[in-house]
């Protein structure tokens, strides 16, 4: 099972997990990203996410796709988060179950790696005398 | 020949927020519009780097665009 | 802050999320274990689980005080589960919180790893016709 | 002198589930335990390692048990 979803409301830890239960499963592993209060040292009030969001749904399912040939993932679940975030939200969940722990760690990882590379959604930092697209100059 | 232009993040800054048609030569490939819009927009120039996606598909330079593709222009990505 | 237990109530992954959420998170991964209706082509009907668990809680006292001065973490919750559990049930989840991810993907892993070689929980597989103490024999 | 064994897992099936007072020589490290227990239960020769703690800590064959220690058998552990 695949559940990819770009959300404009609050994500759940819970949701994702459920969605890759498995009585094939041995392991779980969950990533959840959370928004800092700060960025090299600089305060950040508030992080605001857009996304070109059918092409990010189709960059996650070849996500997806990477993690069931190479690591023989059970099921895959992947939230983000779009719009405005207070500090402690969360942008992003990833959920991988998998029959071992190793190839869950590894995909998990795999997929949060790459979601950041390859993903068509954008980050302003939010600060208190301005704001930052995040990697948009060198 | 008029093709549709799409911006996200800090692109759609540098565009700006509504969708814009170019008309530009035809034949046109993805280095070409590159070329014309950092002539159009030279803020595009400070950016690290821009990929393009045309069906929501990423496409390199070779890649061919066609009257009425809806090109998509993306800044560096910074999900997650 | 360290929430490490050891119950006989069904573990919540939910609850060890919260347990280390934290403002200056920039990543939480959290393993879930579960129990596998299969080991090495054997059908498994449960499993059943002991512990020693004063020790067992110092020895994940010990875990913790690795993760945190070698990965730095902010946060850590480990809960393992006692007694009979049915296929799909969830014998231990650790969540650990750190600044960036890659720190917790790795102080996680060190984490089950180390728990499963030094923590002592047995762990009795269950099966039609006979019961198995899991890597008592060579 | 008197020590109190506790066992859990497969060596508590072996040497019965409940504590047992075990009479050894004075002094007696883990090594001599050791020793002592595979005489009286040939079965643990069957298993893969045994350790022993005593105050919820490992502890190694050169460990001298004193009189009342209670000294745990930790077969080998299979948690998670």
């Amino acid at each position: 099972m695949r559940d990819i979803q770009v959300l404009d409301t609050p994500l759940n830890t819970q949701s994702c997990h459920d969605a890759v239960v498995d009585p094939a499963a041995g392991g779980i592993v969950v990533f959840v990203g959370t928004v800092r209060n700060q960025t090299k040292g600089r305060k950040v009030l508030q992080l605001a996410f857009e996304s070109y969001v059918p092409m990010a749904l189709k960059e996650m399912g070849k996500i997806a796709d990477t993690l069931s040939q190479k690591w023989g993932i059970l099921h895959v679940s992947i939230h983000h988060r779009v719009g405005v975030l207070e500090i402690g939200e969360i942008p992003v969940i990833i959920a991988v179950s998998t029959p071992h722990r190793q190839a869950a760690f590894e995909a998990c990882q795999y997929a949060i790696d790459t979601l950041k590379k390859t993903v068509p959604i954008w980050k302003k930092e939010i600060f208190e005398n301005g704001t930052v697209w995040v990697s948009a100059h060198p | 020949m008029k093709i549709k232009l799409i911006a996200f993040g800090i692109a759609k800054e540098i565009i700006g927020p509504d969708e814009s048609n170019l008309e530009v030569k035809n034949p046109c490939n993805i280095g070409d519009l590159k070329r014309i819009l950092i002539i159009h927009y030279p803020e595009f120039k400070k950016i690290q780097s821009i990929k393009f996606a045309v069906n929501e598909d990423y496409q390199e330079d070779y890649f061919q665009i066609h009257e009425g593709d809806e090109v998509v222009i993306i800044p560096p990505v910074s999900g997650g």
